[in-house]
C-alpha cells in the first residue's frame, strides 16, 4: 500500500495562513492503515491546528470530514454540497487523494497535509518499509521474491556491490539489509543459487517513470 | 452455596482479599476489623518505585480492593469490633461480635484468622537508642512519612549519609524471636533505593546479617550494590550521639574487613523492624485451642488449614509474608476454606 | 460450559497442580513433553505423555490445543490452560569458573553416591572426611537450589557422619523450613561460612575454598545448583501468546501478576518455577493458588467478561490490523461479521484496557463500560 | 484560576484521588479528573481536546512500569503524551502545558502536591513572554 507521513506543522500552518475556513478531509485507506492521515489523524491534525493559529489566526476555523478513498471522485461526491463554503481544503491523503479532490473541485484550493513517501508494508507496529517501486516490469521472479530495484541502494540488478558488509548496505548499514545478501540466502534456501550465474541483460526502463505519466488500459473492461 | 457464612477475624490485606474470594465463590463474609478503618498495615505502606520502575512491594495491590470488599454485597464489614467468646458449636463456631459496647450472638460455619502482625517495638532493642534519638527511626515510620507526606519528605541535602540497620528484633535469639521476619530487607533495600534515586549525594549503608533474596523477585539487591549502596556485614553494637555533631548518630560497628571496631557517623539511621503475630492472634488461639508454632505464629497442617477443622489462617498470623504474598495466601486459605464447607454442607 | 482444564509441563509443580485441580472435581488433561510423573489414578485425567503442543487456538473458556505425539495427534478442548513445565538447571561444567576435578560434585552426583551402597559409591566415608557444600558459588542461589543443598548437607552429616562446611554469600533463611534447617544444622555441629570473593582451587591435597576467617580445605566440594528458565519456555509462550519476562521465565515481573501466576490472557495461568522461584513447599502452595485461579475464573455457571471492554463498529473497520498488533491480551482478531471480515474484540478475553481503541486509526473502536465524555473524543464542532 | 485536566489510569490515580478525597480532600476549582481505564487508552486527541476547550494545563497519569494491568499501558500513556508535548513544540506552543507522571494508588499526597504546584504555575503564555 501507499505510506505517506505528515508534513512538519509549520509548513503545514503556512500554507493555511491565506485562509479563514478550512476543511480537513481525511482519507480511510492507504493513509488511515499507516497511521498518518486517516479519521483520527485529521482529528489530532486539526486539534493541533486550531492550537496553534489560536493567537496568530484566531478567526480560522477547521472542520472535519474523511472520506473512504480519496483517490476515488465518488466517493467524495458527499463533499460537493458543502465544499464551495471553505476557502480551503487540506487533505490528508496521499498526493493522488489530494490531485483527485483538485480536479474534481476546480474552483477549490486543495493542499497536502503528508508527504507521500513510498509503497511499502508494515514490518511491525510503527515501522513500514518499502517494497515496490512501480517500474513497470517485474523482476521478482529472478531474485527469490526480493526486488533488487527497489530494496538495493543502488538499484543492482547484478549485485552485490563492494559495500555490502555483514549482510548490511553501506548506505546505512543500520536499518538497510543488502538486498543482494537477502536474495543469495533466499536462492541458497531456495536451491537456486545457480540463477546467480546468469547475468541479467540490461532492465527495459520504458515501463517506469521514464516514459512520461503512465496510464493502464484495460480494453475488455472499459466500454 | 447460601446460608452458610465465614467469619474472618481482621480487615487487613489478608481478611479483605480472602472476604473477597469467598464472596466471588457465593459465600457470605462477616469481616470484623477493630480499628474504624478496613486496610491494616498496609495503610501505611508507601510506593518505591524508583526511575520510573516498580519495586513490587505490593503497597499499590491494596486501594482497589479495599473499595471492592466495601462494594461486595456478601461481605458485611463490622469496623470498631472485636470478637468474644467464639467457639465450636456442633458444625458451626459460634461468637459474640462487639462493636462500640454493643454485643451481638452470631454463628459461623467457618472461621478465617487474619489477625496480622505487629511490627516489633525498636525500644526492645536499646542500645540503638530508638525513641531517645531524634535521628533514629524505623522503616515504618519512614514509610508512614512518605506515605502521607510524599516522596519528596527525605528529598533534602541535609541527609549525607544514611545507614539501615537490619534484623531489628527478627533472628535475635536473645530476645526469643529467633525467626527471620522476611520482609524487612525487602523493604529497606527497597527503601534505600528510593532515597538514592532521589538524593544522588546521599551515601547509603546497609548493615545486614544476610540479605533475603533469593529468587526472581528480588533483583533490587543487585540494583542496589550497583547503585551504590554500600552493604556492610555484621549488625552495630550500639548507636550513640555523636560527640562531634549532636544532630548525627555514631554507630560502633565490628569492621569485618579490619577485625577492628569502627565508628562511623549517620545523619539518619533507619532500623529495618522486624514484624510478630498481634496479640489477638495469640488470644484467638488461647481461646480456640489453636496451636501455634515455637514463635507463636499460627501453626498450620497443610498451608492455611489449622489444627482444628473450621478454622484457617491468612496471611501474616501464620507466617511472615509482603502484601502480594498475604493476598496469594489469603486467595488460598479463601479456598481451602470453600473446599471444607463444601464437604461439611448437605 | 466444559470445564476441562489442560496442564502443560511434566515437571513436579504440574504434578501439584493437577492433584489440586482433581481436588476440586476439574477434569484435566496433562500434556508433557517428558514421561509424566506418577499420579492418582481418577476418571477425571487425561495424561499425555511425551506430547508436544503444537497448536494452540480459541480463547478462555474454550481453548483448543493440538498435540503432536508420535505417531499420533490429539485435539484437547480445555476452558483454562495452566502452564507448569517448571525450570531447568544447568550442568555442573556449564561455567568454566568451576573447575572440573573429580572432587568437584554437583549436588545430584552426591545423592546418587549418598543412596547407594556404600562399597558401589566409591567414597569410603569417615569421620575425618570434610564435605564442603557451596551456595552462591557463582550467582545468589535460588530457594530451590537452598533447600536442596542444605537438606543434602544435612543428609550426608546424618548417613556419612563425616564433617561437613557450608559456605554461602547471603544465607536463606526467610521461611519456616530453611529457618528450621539452619537451626538444626548448626545444632549437629554444621558449620557455616561466608564466602570470599575467590573461585575454588582444587588439587590432589584437596578442596580450597577462601572464605570471611581463612582458608577452609575438605576433600569434596558440591555446588548448589544454578537453575534457569527451560529452554523450550520462548517456544510454548509463543504458541500461547503469552509473554516471557526478560530474564527467560513466564511473564514479567508485574507487580498484579507475578505473585498469583496470571499470565497476559485470561484463562491462561503460570503455576510452580516456570515463573517464580520456590522451594517444593512455595511451588505446591503456587499450585494451589493456580488451582484456585481456574476455581474462580470456572467457579460461576457462565464465564462474564469484565464491565469495561472494547467493542470493535464492524461497519467503521478497516481491517488495518492494528488493534491486533496492539493488544497486550492477544483478545483481537480478525472475525467474520456476516459476509464481512473486521476486527473483533473476543469479549471474555478483553481486559478492558483500551490500548486498541487509543490506536485505531478511524476510530472504528469504542470502550464499553465506561464514559469518557463528548469534548475528549469528539472532533470540534464548527 | 489555572485551568486543569487530569487525566489517569483509574486504576492508580483514579485510587489515589479517591483516597485522597476521603481523608477530606475536594479537587480544586477549575479542576477536572477525567479516568481512564488504564493509561493504555489514552489518545493524543484527548490531550488535545482537553487544551482546545479552554484547560491551561493537562496532567497525565498511569502506573509505574511493571505495575500496569494491561503490562504495557503505561508505556502508552507516556509514548502518547510525549507525542503531544512534540506536536505542541512542532507547533510553536512549547510543551510544558502537558505533565506526565507515573502515580500509585498509595501516592495520593504526591497526587495533592502535584495538583497544587501546577493550578499555582503562571499560564503558559505569560511564562513565555516573560
Amino acid at each position: 500500500m501507499i505510506i505517506a507521513e505528515r508534513k512538519p506543522i509549520q509548513e503545514i500552518t503556512a500554507s493555511l495562513v491565506p485562509y479563514k475556513n478550512v476543511l480537513m478531509v481525511g482519507c480511510n485507506t492507504c493513509v488511515a492503515v499507516c497511521l498518518a492521515g486517516g479519521a483520527k489523524e485529521v482529528s489530532v491534525l486539526s486539534a493541533v491546528l486550531r492550537l496553534a493559529l489560536r493567537e496568530n489566526q484566531p478567526e480560522l476555523t477547521i472542520a472535519e470530514r474523511c472520506v473512504e478513498r480519496q483517490c476515488e471522485a465518488e466517493m467524495n461526491a458527499e463533499l460537493a454540497t458543502e465544499i464551495g463554503s471553505y476557502d480551503a481544503v487540506l487533505s490528508t491523503a496521499c498526493g493522488v487523494g489530494v490531485q483527485t479532490l483538485a480536479e474534481q473541485f476546480p474552483e477549490t484550493v486543495v493542499l497536502p497535509a503528508l508527504n507521500t513517501k513510498f509503497m511499502g508494508r508494515p514490518e511491525e507496529l510503527g515501522v513500514w518499509s518499502e517494497r515496490c517501486a512501480g517500474c513497470g516490469n517485474c523482476v521478482l521472479d529472478r531474485f527469490g521474491g526480493i526486488c533488487p530495484v527497489t530494496r538495493c541502494s543502488k538499484n543492482l540488478l547484478n549485485g552485490p556491490c563492494g559495500g555490502s558488509a555483514n549482510g548490511r548496505c553501506e548506505v546505512d548499514p543500520v536499518n538497510i539489509p543488502c538486498a543482494w545478501q537477502l536474495i543469495y540466502d533466499r536462492l541458497a534456501r531456495l536451491g537456486q543459487l545457480e540463477r546467480l550465474t546468469a547475468i541479467e541483460p540490461a532492465k527495459d526502463w520504458s515501463t517506469s517513470r521514464h516514459g512520461g505519466p503512465r496510464r493502464v488500459i484495460r480494453k475488455d473492461v472499459k466500454l | 452455596m447460601p446460608n452458610t457464612s465465614v467469619v474472618i477475624i481482621g480487615g487487613g490485606i489478608s481478611g479483605v482479599a480472602a472476604a473477597l474470594n469467598l464472596a466471588q465463590r457465593g459465600v457470605a463474609v462477616d469481616l470484623v476489623e477493630r480499628e474504624p478503618r478496613l486496610g491494616g498495615n498496609t495503610l501505611d505502606v508507601c510506593c518505591k518505585a524508583v526511575n520510573g520502575q516498580c519495586q513490587h512491594c505490593g503497597g499499590c495491590l491494596v486501594a482497589e480492593r479495599l473499595r471492592a470488599v466495601c462494594a461486595e454485597p456478601l461481605v458485611t464489614v463490622h469496623l470498631s469490633s472485636t470478637i468474644t467468646n467464639i467457639q465450636p458449636a456442633g458444625d458451626t463456631f459460634s461468637y459474640q461480635l462487639v462493636t462500640a459496647n454493643v454485643k451481638q450472638a452470631k454463628s459461623a460455619r467457618a472461621v478465617i484468622a487474619a489477625t496480622g502482625f505487629d511490627h516489633i517495638d525498636a525500644r526492645t532493642k536499646g542500645p540503638y537508642g530508638y525513641g531517645a534519638l531524634s535521628m533514629v527511626i524505623t522503616g515504618e515510620d519512614m514509610e508512614r512519612r512518605l506515605r502521607a507526606e510524599g516522596q519528596s519528605v527525605y528529598d533534602c541535602a541535609v541527609l549525607r549519609d544514611v545507614a539501615f540497620i537490619q534484623c531489628v528484633g527478627s533472628r535475635d535469639e536473645h530476645a526469643n524471636r529467633g525467626w527471620c521476619s522476611q520482609v524487612c530487607c525487602r523493604y529497606a533495600v527497597r527503601l534505600a533505593r528510593l532515597l538514592g534515586a532521589r538524593s544522588p549525594q546521599t551515601n547509603i549503608t546497609i548493615f545486614k546479617m544476610d540479605i533475603q533474596t533469593a529468587g526472581r523477585d528480588s533483583q533490587a539487591f543487585a540494583l542496589a550494590q550497583q547503585e551504590g549502596i554500600r552493604f556492610i556485614c555484621g549488625l552495630p553494637a550500639v548507636v550513640r550521639r555523636s560527640e562531634k555533631d549532636s544532630a548525627k548518630a555514631a554507630l560502633l560497628f565490628d569492621d569485618i574487613n579490619t577485625g577492628q571496631f569502627r565508628t562511623n557517623e549517620f545523619d539518619l539511621v533507619v532500623l529495618a523492624t522486624g514484624i510478630e503475630p498481634r496479640s489477638d492472634a495469640l488470644q484467638l488461639a488461647e481461646t480456640l485451642g489453636v496451636e501455634r508454632n515455637r514463635f507463636g505464629f499460627l501453626a498450620s497442617q497443610d498451608g492455611a488449614a489449622l489444627s482444628i477443622p473450621g478454622i484457617f489462617a491468612a496471611g501474616c498470623c501464620q507466617s511472615p509474608r509482603s502484601i502480594s504474598e498475604s493476598i496469594v495466601h489469603a486467595t488460598a486459605a479463601a479456598e481451602a476454606c470453600y473446599r471444607y464447607l463444601q464437604e461439611h454442607t448437605q | 460450559m466444559n470445564k476441562t482444564v489442560a496442564v502443560l509441563g511434566g515437571s513436579a509443580d504440574a504434578g501439584w497442580v493437577v492433584e489440586e485441580l482433581l481436588a476440586l472435581s476439574y477434569s484435566v488433561a496433562w500434556v508433557g513433553q517428558e514421561d509424566l510423573p506418577d499420579s492418582p489414578r481418577s476418571d477425571g485425567l487425561r495424561a499425555y505423555p511425551r506430547s508436544r503442543v503444537s497448536a494452540v487456538s480459541g480463547c478462555v473458556g474454550s481453548f483448543r490445543l493440538e498435540l503432536s505425539a508420535p505417531p499420533e495427534r490429539a485435539v484437547i478442548d480445555a476452558a483454562a490452560i495452566i502452564v507448569a513445565m517448571g525450570n531447568q538447571r544447568l550442568p555442573l561444567g556449564a561455567d568454566a569458573r568451576i573447575p572440573a576435578h573429580p572432587r568437584v560434585l554437583s549436588t545430584q552426583v552426591l545423592a546418587e553416591r549418598l543412596s547407594a551402597p556404600r562399597q558401589i559409591s566409591g567414597i569410603a566415608p569417615a569421620q575425618r572426611q570434610h564435605i564442603l557444600f557451596a551456595l552462591d558459588m557463582l550467582e545468589l542461589s535460588g530457594k530451590q537450589a537452598v533447600v536442596e543443598t542444605l537438606e543434602l548437607a544435612l543428609r550426608t552429616h546424618d548417613t556419612w557422619h563425616c564433617e561437613v562446611s557450608v559456605l554461602y554469600r547471603e544465607l536463606q533463611v526467610d521461611s519456616d523450613l530453611l529457618e528450621s534447617l539452619t537451626r538444626t544444622m548448626r545444632e549437629q555441629g554444621i558449620v557455616f561460612h561466608r564466602l570470599q570473593d575467590a573461585l575454588p582451587v582444587v588439587d590432589d591435597s584437596g578442596v580450597h575454598v577462601k572464605h570471611a576467617d581463612g582458608v577452609l580445605d575438605g576433600d569434596l566440594l558440591v555446588i548448589a545448583p544454578v537453575v534457569r528458565p527451560r529452554s523450550d519456555s520462548a517456544e510454548l509462550a509463543g504458541l500461547l501468546r503469552i509473554a516471557l519476562g526478560a530474564d527467560g521465565y513466564f511473564q514479567q515481573l508485574n507487580v498484579r501478576s507475578y505473585r498469583p501466576g496470571l499470565s497476559n490472557r485470561k484463562g491462561i495461568y503460570l503455576a510452580g518455577r516456570c515463573h517464580l522461584d520456590a522451594d517444593d513447599a512455595g511451588a505446591r502452595a503456587d499450585a494451589a493458588q493456580a488451582a484456585a485461579n481456574v476455581a474462580i475464573l470456572l467457579g460461576q455457571d457462565h464465564l462474564q467478561p469484565e464491565t469495561v471492554i472494547a467493542e470493535v463498529g464492524s461497519t467503521k473497520c478497516i481491517r488495518c490490523l492494528t488493534c491486533i498488533r496492539t493488544c497486550p491480551h492477544a483478545a483481537v482478531e480478525l472475525a467474520a461479521y456476516g459476509q464481512v471480515t473486521a476486527a473483533k474484540v473476543v469479549e471474555l478475553a478483553c481486559f478492558g484496557c483500551g490500548a486498541c481503541a487509543a490506536n485505531c486509526p478511524v476510530r472504528a473502536i469504542t470502550m464499553k463500560g465506561i464514559d469518557v465524555p463528548v469534548w475528549l473524543q469528539e472532533a470540534a464542532l464548527v | 484560576m489555572n485551568k486543569l485536566v487530569i487525566i489517569g489510569c483509574d486504576r492508580s490515580a483514579g485510587e489515589a484521588l479517591r483516597s485522597l478525597q476521603e481523608t477530606g480532600y475536594c479537587l480544586p476549582e477549575g479542576v477536572i479528573y477525567q479516568p481512564l481505564p488504564c493509561g493504555g487508552s489514552l489518545d493524543v486527541l484527548h490531550v488535545l481536546r482537553a487544551l482546545e476547550s479552554g484547560a491551561e494545563r493537562v496532567l497525565v497519569l498511569s502506573c509505574y512500569a511493571d505495575a500496569c494491568r494491561s503490562f504495557n499501558g503505561n508505556t502508552w500513556a507516556e509514548k502518547r503524551t510525549a507525542a503531544a508535548q512534540a506536536l505542541l513544540t512542532e507547533a510553536g506552543l512549547g510543551q510544558e502545558r502537558i505533565t506526565y507522571r507515573q502515580v500509585s494508588p498509595n501516592m495520593s499526597a504526591d497526587l495533592g502536591a502535584w495538583i497544587h504546584t501546577l493550578i499555582n504555575l503562571e499560564p503558559v503564555e505569560a511564562q513565555d513572554r516573560a
